[in-house]
């Protein structure tokens, strides 16, 4: 019977499928140009583009989630300046090429008015350029985390609402310079994030104790590597005390796998990872239906830069109860970061008046927000949020099992966003001078 | 007269297995010349030997006094030995025109403009013209080869031979799978070939009508050796050959 | 007969070809911004695609790495535009020159091998060239790239040209592309180009036709990566950031697809994939997340009903047609 | 170097070797036979995997996953072959790549469908976790039981295709396909049987690979890229060939990450390259017409 189908069948069959296919987008398409709304009923358009596929897929999920919680929110409350809000998301496959192609879709096809993305420093990188030359639209990225985002690629149409890497390094400076451990190396992915995370970290650290080494044996695997034995076993013969790691998402979860069962976790003393410890890993790393984890006790995180059940505050408790009444989870950290992001949307267009581009980053250089964990305020100069950032470690909690596989992050202490983030002096010298970071000479490629 | 074609001690080994063992042969400038022996003899190896197609384990080839031992196939044929393939041997998907016309090029050396059109270079095409009128082609000049008869590509082949002028032709069997009438219009073509343009030919050939037909000289080749060489008339008459060939 | 049929299709010729030009250059009056980035970034890839096709469809030689002189094209331009001068007639230089260095020396290894060796043999150099992009951070910026890369003023003696517009650097390209494209079609047609077409039917005969063949494969691979270069050089400032992934195999693979959607045998054939490839994958992608089932299924079934590409069974048909008259 | 860090590298590399191999001699047996060059065989060993997860997460026991996963791929195996690589036998490589290229984006697609976008795990037999020793440094078990395997199923291989009458069969068609057909050998059935073998080698790589790495839609395009490189470096239709070229890769990855850690990603490459502009078709390679 299949032999029956014959050429002419097929040409038959495709090119009807084809002219709906093609022809129909297509006289949309020339029809169609952006719509830039102005008009007070339009709703407004913003656009996310996240990572919905690949290794991190699971913090762009995430991101979609949380944002759209705040959208509909604001919607059911009204809108802003009695506009509803429209939201479309857009992957990039943790590929900087693909992400400048969807945000010019999202801006020149769809219409959108206000951005919003990123989960990978990488991408971002890739696109913010575009933003200033040709999109002229805000960016608000909730959770790419490099500093040379908001520094030597700085233009003024992004925004980071969510603390970057040097931020969340010099928190842990904090922690690990109470700690005894003299010899650190680093597991990180090669790429600016994974650069600048362990950076922050050991240039601070080394300044607050200067006995502190940074071992030349590092591992640099590429991002999303699914092998890492060689690197474990390599990091595990140099005998380092403390280990960093800037590994997150599937990245950490294949690293966790693995080194534990070469024994990794209980052969050095101090773990400490800035984003590999976030619920998507617990999720992960959840086994026997999630009654146990294979997470060991005892690893430093900072979840990225929230856990939900921190800050113990009512707001942030009512949040994550609403969260989870929505999604049957509980709150990624992009979650909340996105959540919080289209509130700040809100805020800033609210104190402008007016969606344009120009007045909107106005409003919101200097201003002030809400997220449910936490306060912030946005520098003027650089346009990161100046933030708190919490740290904590691992420990097992019987309560939390099913999701979390009965972990959770415990004992967590908030840094002071003032005394963590970047000197400003720092940063506009280095985005005058579009210099390399001064840690990079503690990446050692091998 | 020095020999135009001259090998000397010529050997090529597979292994273990000599497929051509120090042969010493010389040709004469416009002598049609057959190779004739069992199947293993070493005819083709030879033939691959001299036009380079593989290199030998041993000895020397020269032609006109110069050592082509080491050449690359086209350097061979830049000297003036053209090949005809005893399996059909063309581009499929060009036309005959094309198929023709790439030797043309070849040979006047101008395979390598990049951005004259083709149709421009005019003695080209018009040499390319008369040869398809030579081996009766021009009618079929637009087809493309994969949908010529067996016969129309032998005589495609046989037009890319012409359109290299060679001084020298390998012909490896060049009426294999022909009829009985084919075969006779491809005699009489080699024989017009050796005749008119007086181009020195040596042909490998299994059929004996042809061979003896046709030939100056007939070179009798056993395991990789050369166990007869002479007359027509002096091959018929060897007892050696009969023994380890004609096997009666 | 013959005479007036070429003059015929001559005409039909010159008129269709000034028609797409026509409406190339119309394409900024009557289409959106986001299509004539569209239409940008198409062109591009329509003279990656194009220029891919020398090799595999003219030649037969199927590469696996063209992403390599692609992303040298790219990193060239983007490096000397963002490090060294805006000047982008010289940029463009600079990047067209190192990808055919680089293509001269990786396709001087590779002429020699054949069918799936070739292609193999492409890949590992191209990836060398990834990793190299990706590692010699100092110079490239690692796996960030170059991120930022201007779009200057273009200035021919007193007139100042702004590419920094939307449609200011789609005619850019627009020229671009049609002087490269217009080289590649001469080249095709000559006789340079018919020596490809045999090496690609019978590699072997050729060498007994007096014909260095492998040089000509060489010609070929460093023309065809050049002109992947020049696509590459307009790509750097038209992306304005470039990462390592440019040059991934990933990339490389994508010519391969165009090429063989459209039909290598004809000229404009992989021009015809790339711009199908790219509309179907920016049109699924719009509809679903669920993009490459679509994508899949019409790659096999291309294979199995129309394994000659569009464009291949169009001119079949065609000739049938005029066989049949 | 330390005796302790060269075993734990050597058994690294062969731990990574021997998925490899297993994967490869799948694609080498299907190229060697049938002459297809099966990209697809990632996505079958990327579906092995994500089998392996999900009979694990239902039946509660790898043990069970190891078994019947992989003869789940080898069933779509046979479907794969039956529909869409059958009607096109013989047809230049460059389409057979982009059919079965095709194949993968189905795979990767139907796999997001079912299984979501977000990295998954499998955790191995209780019995094989932990570590054990092994020459004198403690090694997981789990890898011990990896690298078992590959040299088990290299037996195998080797007395399917030596010892059986099957095999006999197997050769007589890879070597001559209309004389096997004049042997009054079923062909067709036969090259069913070999993809089907095939794709059950890649499952079992699959399922092999699951708890040592988080499973994500990548999977396939990363296996099937080392498999090839592993097959060509080996020569192409060669089982000793992949069984070398996935020892050198093997073992090229685990001393080069720990010298050359930088250039990781090129090794396979630069040994390929190597391999090839030394020898055109690959150590134990044939020509192929």
């Amino acid at each position: 019977m299949a032999k029956k189908i014959t050429r002419r069948d097929f040409l038959k069959v495709s090119g009807i499928a084809g002219t709906s296919l093609i022809g129909g987008p297509a006289l949309l398409g020339l029809s169609r140009g952006p719509t830039r709304a102005w008009g007070a009923t339009e709703p407004i358009k913003i656009g996310g583009i996240y990572s919905l596929s690949g290794v991190v897929a699971a913090w762009g999920r995430a991101a979609r989630m949380g944002s759209s919680m705040a959208a509909q929110e604001i919607n059911e409350a009204g809108g802003i300046l009695g506009r509803k809000i429209v939201l479309k998301f857009e992957d990039d496959s943790v590929n900087p090429e693909v992400g400048a192609r969807k945000a010019r879709r999202l801006v020149l096809d769809w219409g959108a008015d206000f951005l919003h993305g990123f989960n990978s420093s990488g991408v971002a990188l890739g696109v913010v350029p575009l933003l200033e030359e040709e999109l002229k639209r805000m960016c608000l990225i909730p959770c790419a985390a490099s500093p040379r985002i908001t520094t030597e690629a700085f233009n003024k149409y992004v925004f980071r609402v969510h603390p970057n890497c040097y931020q969340i390094g010099a928190g842990s400076a904090a922690i690990a310079a109470k700690m005894p451990y003299k010899k650190w190396t680093v597991i990180g992915p090669d790429y600016s994030y994974g650069w600048d995370s362990w950076g922050a970290f050991i240039s601070h650290l080394t300044q607050r104790r200067s006995d502190v080494e940074a071992l030349e044996i590092q591992a640099w695997p590429k991002f999303a590597t699914g092998d890492y034995s060689s690197y474990i076993t390599k990091l595990l013969g140099a005998k380092p005390e403390g280990v960093y790691s800037s590994l997150w998402g599937g990245d950490f979860v294949t690293f966790a796998k693995q080194a534990k069962r070469y024994g990794f976790f209980e052969n050095v003393s101090a773990f400490m990872t800035p984003a590999g410890l976030a619920l998507d890993s617990f999720s992960a790393l959840a086994i026997k239906r999630g009654k146990e984890s294979e997470m060991p006790e005892g690893l430093y995180t900072a979840a990225h830069g929230y856990w939900f059940e921190h800050p113990a505050t009512e707001r942030n408790k009512t949040w994550v109860g609403d969260f989870q009444d929505r999604y049957g989870e509980p709150p990624h950290i992009v979650a909340h970061d996105a959540y919080g992001l289209i509130y700040v949307y809100k805020k800033a267009i609210e104190k402008a008046g007016t969606t344009k581009t120009d007045a909107v980053i106005e409003a919101m250089e200097g201003m002030a927000f809400e997220t449910p964990g936490y306060s912030r305020v946005i520098r003027k100069e650089d346009h990161q949020a100046i933030s708190d950032v919490p740290w904590g470690y691992t420990k097992k909690a019987p309560e939390l099992a099913g999701f979390l596989g009965a972990m959770r992050v415990t004992e967590i202490k908030d840094s002071t966003g003032g005394e963590i983030i970047e000197p400003l002096e720092d940063v506009l010298e280095r985005r005058a001078k579009k210099e390399k970071p001064p840690w990079m000479k503690f990446i050692v490629k091998g | 007269m020095e020999p135009i074609l001259q090998t000397q001690n010529l050997t090529k080994s597979f292994g273990h297995l000599m497929a051509v063992n120090r042969v010493s042969l010389d040709f004469k400038e416009g002598e049609l010349t057959s190779i004739i022996g069992p199947n293993g003899a070493g005819k083709t190896t030879l033939f691959n030997l001299i036009s380079g197609k593989t290199k030998a384990s041993a000895g020397k080839i020269r032609f006109k006094g110069d050592d082509i031992t080491k050449l690359a196939p086209y350097e061979i044929v830049r000297k003036g030995i053209g090949r005809i393939f005893q399996i059909t041997n063309l581009f499929p998907e060009l036309t005959v025109y094309e198929n023709v016309r790439v030797p043309v090029l070849a040979r006047k050396r101008e395979t390598s403009r990049l951005l004259s059109l083709d149709r421009s270079l005019r003695d080209v095409n018009e040499e390319t013209s008369r040869i398809l009128g030579l081996i009766g082609l021009s009618e079929k000049s637009d087809i493309t080869c994969n949908a010529l008869s067996h016969g129309d590509q032998r005589l495609v082949e046989t037009g890319v031979a012409l359109a290299l002028e060679p001084v020298l032709l390998l012909l490896d069997e060049p009426t294999g799978g022909m009829g009985p009438e084919e075969t006779d219009e491809m005699v009489k073509f080699v024989r017009g070939l050796n005749e008119n343009r007086n181009i020195t030919i040596i042909l490998v050939e299994h059929d004996m009508r042809v061979v003896f037909s046709i030939s100056d000289r007939i070179i009798v080749m056993h395991s990789g050796g050369v166990i007869a060489d002479g007359k027509p008339d002096e091959i018929q008459a060897d007892e050696r050959v009969k023994e380890a060939y004609l096997g009666r | 007969m013959e005479k007036s049929r070429s003059i015929i299709w001559g005409k039909n010729r010159f008129y269709g070809v000034a028609l797409a030009l026509l409406a190339l250059v119309l394409v900024p009056f009557f289409l959106s911004d986001f299509l004539v980035v569209f239409a940008t970034e198409m062109l591009i890839m329509v003279l990656f695609a194009l220029s891919f096709n020398l090799l595999f469809g003219y030649t037969g030689l199927l590469s696996f790495g063209h992403a390599a002189y692609f992303s040298i094209g790219a990193y060239g331009t983007g490096l000397f535009l963002s490090r060294v001068s805006p000047s982008l007639l010289l940029a463009f230089l600079i990047g067209i020159v190192f990808s055919f260095i680089v293509a001269f020396l990786i396709g001087y290894f590779c002429v020699r091998l054949d069918e799936i060796y070739f292609a193999m043999l492409t890949l590992a150099f191209g990836m060398m060239v990834h990793a190299i992009l990706w590692k010699w951070d100092s110079l490239t910026g690692g796996a960030d790239g170059l991120v930022g890369i201007p779009r200057p003023k273009f200035s021919i003696l007193l007139a100042t040209i702004e590419f920094s517009s939307i449609p200011g650097y789609y005619y850019l390209t627009l020229v671009v592309v049609g002087i490269c494209v217009f080289i590649l079609w001469r080249v095709s047609r000559s006789p340079f180009g018919l020596v490809l077409k045999s090496i690609r039917e019978n590699h072997e005969r050729v060498e007994f036709l007096g014909i260095a063949m492998r040089r000509y494969r060489l010609g070929a691979f460093v023309i065809s990566g050049t002109f992947c270069g020049v696509a590459g050089a307009l790509f750097a400032p038209f992306e304005r950031s470039i990462a390592p992934d440019i040059s991934f195999w990933t990339k490389s693979a994508e010519p391969v697809f165009m090429s063989l959607l459209g039909g290598t045998k004809v000229f404009f054939g992989p021009a015809v994939g790339a711009s199908l490839f790219m509309y179907l994958r920016e049109i699924i992608s719009g509809y679903t997340e669920l993009w490459m089932i679509y994508l899949g299924a019409i790659l096999i079934a291309f294979v199995i009903f129309l394994p000659g590409g569009i464009l291949g069974f169009i001119s079949d048909k065609l000739n049938a047609g005029r066989r049949g008259t | 170097m330390d005796y302790d860090t060269f075993v734990l590298f050597f058994l690294n590399g062969l731990t990574n070797a021997m998925t490899l191999f297993i994967i490869a001699s799948g694609l080498s047996l299907i190229f060697g036979v049938l002459r297809i060059l099966n990209l697809a065989h990632g996505s079958l060993f990327m579906l092995g995997a994500y089998f392996a997860f999900q009979f694990t997460h239902w039946f509660g026991s790898f043990w069970f996953a190891l078994i019947f996963a992989p003869l789940v791929c080898a069933a779509i195996g046979i479907i794969i072959e039956r529909f869409l690589v059958r009607p096109v036998y013989g047809i230049h490589i460059t389409f057979q790549l982009l059919l079965t290229f095709g194949i993968i984006l189905l795979v990767t697609d139907l796999v997001r469908l079912f299984w979501g976008v977000s990295y998954l795990t499998v955790s191995e037999s209780e019995v094989l976790q932990g570590a054990t020793s092994m020459l004198g440094v403690a090694y997981p078990k789990y890898n011990l039981f990896v690298i078992v395997m590959g040299i088990f199923i290299g037996f195998l291989i080797w007395f399917l295709l030596s010892k059986t009458r099957v095999g006999k069969m197997v050769r007589a068609a890879s070597s001559d396909r209309e004389v096997a057909g004049g042997l009054g050998i079923n062909v067709p059935r036969v090259y069913t049987l070999v993809f089907a073998f095939g794709a059950w080698l890649a499952g079992l790589g699959g399922v092999l690979a699951a708890p040592l790495r988080s499973l994500m839609l990548e999977l396939d395009v990363h296996t099937i890229v080392e498999a090839f490189v592993v097959v060509v470096i080996g020569g192409l239709g060669s089982i000793p060939g992949a069984f070398i070229g996935s020892f050198l890769l093997g073992q090229l990855n685990a001393f080069g990450t720990l010298y050359f850690s930088r250039y990781e990603m090129a090794f396979m490459y630069v040994l390929m390259a190597v391999v090839l502009i030394i020898r055109p078709h690959g150590l134990f390679g044939e020509r192929i017409a």
